[in-house]
């Protein structure tokens, strides 16, 4: 299983903040798994499509399309941040 | 929502991280700085401030996110950063999160050193990076309703401009 | 060598210049300046505190000598300097007199902006140009005796580097 | 008459903070008043000689040599500053 979690925009626009997931079989990236999510459709192909000003993290760390993800891992998609 | 983080280490490396719901006293925090090394010289500080327009737009209230965990990781690896340039006596960062209104203060950054140059660049330094690296975002409510707040491009400019950051 | 002075004016010009035997307190100065002006939405400070090593001897307490009525004089006109080149919503510097001891606080700068840019900037060039125009001369007690502080090179350098002050 | 001050170092070799005094006939600049109180002698020579490094200000505003100095000017003499 991995945690997906979501943030600002993006948890209100996909309507979900958190959940579990059984690693899809074939899917090793970070870039893959935004492919495999825009799938769902509706609110997901947009808010995921390549276009898309996406940030993402992997075990808290920032991280690129190629980042590597496995079964354990938590993360996280959200838009660029605003803080401080 | 809420959350709270505090990492003090011992001596050449102290700092501290701090996301809260509640309000800062700066004074406080100052004092207690001077007051834990005597070789302090120098201390700059930034104090973020909800404004009452943004945008064009009058802003009633903000409501800050932010992702726990990442958040204090984030800071703490920006201040290692900040240490690496500058001699850093004692650094420290609060975020506020939840709800705030015009005139309340977001941020506080303080940085303490020797000299006044090295505390001014350290705490610009890490405010610059916190601005684009550190996982909050802010939603504000004004007359036309909720929005999310865009992410602007003189805030990666302003981190752009003191080079590449690596990885610890 | 007691001395206590204020100006604040109003609006675009807001300013306030003291010099004062007693210490300040941070928090209070930040807070009224953010409830004057929703439009402030970035505060840079700088404290300076009473070291206990200067020049490799241990420093037991400070005097701080000043001349009244020039002090005032040069510290608005460097704020009205920094106001010509960035965008300052507020301003304020309190430098103590008087007898200090190490930890002690000696001077604050604040400066209100509505981006961090301007703040941080205005601050730490009103900070250099203070340490080389404005008429403070700091007295050391140390092991060996009472000793008038040398004005240091890095000082000099530090104002320069904002190029030429003109006179206003 | 002038007001003459003196601060800091100067003011304790010296000996003292603060004077009146006629303006000499003859001394209209600053740096002829900075000769004529070097030729006091002692302390004076040593303190107001050309290699020490001195400031001063006329009525509160930094001033160099060639500044005129005129009848009901303060005239204020001081080491480099210091504070901060």
């Amino acid at each position: 299983m991995i945690t997906l979690l979501y943030f600002a925009r993006l948890r209100e626009a996909l309507g979900t903040g958190r959940e579990e997931l059984a690693l899809p079989s074939g899917i090793n990236t970070l870039g893959a798994l935004r492919d495999h999510l825009s799938k769902r459709g509706d609110a997901w192909a947009r808010e995921m499509a390549d276009g898309r000003n996406l940030r993402a993290a992997v075990n808290q760390d920032v991280a690129a399309a190629d980042t590597p993800i496995k079964d354990g891992d938590e993360i996280a998609f959200f838009p660029p941040v605003t803080g401080g | 929502m809420k959350s709270l983080s505090f990492h003090r280490l011992p001596g050449a490396d102290a700092m501290s991280v701090r996301v809260q719901e509640q309000d800062f006293d700066v004074s406080a925090e100052l004092a207690l700085m001077r007051i834990g090394n005597p070789k302090i010289g120098a201390i700059a500080s930034f104090v973020g401030v909800v404004r009452d327009i943004n945008e064009g737009d009058s802003v009633a209230t903000m409501t800050l996110e932010h992702y726990p965990g990442m958040t204090e990781k984030a800071i703490t690896e920006i201040i290692g950063q900040a240490r690496g340039r500058w001699e850093v006596l004692d650094a420290l960062v609060i975020h506020r999160v939840g709800t705030l209104k015009p005139t309340d203060q977001i941020v506080l950054v303080i940085v303490a050193s020797t000299h006044r140059g090295d505390a001014f660049a350290a705490c610009e330094f890490i405010m610059d990076y916190l601005k684009t690296q550190a996982p909050f975002w802010k939603k504000e409510i004004t007359p036309q309703g909720a929005r999310w707040v865009d992410a602007r491009v003189t805030d990666s400019r302003a981190a752009e401009r003191w080079g590449s950051i690596e990885k610890s």
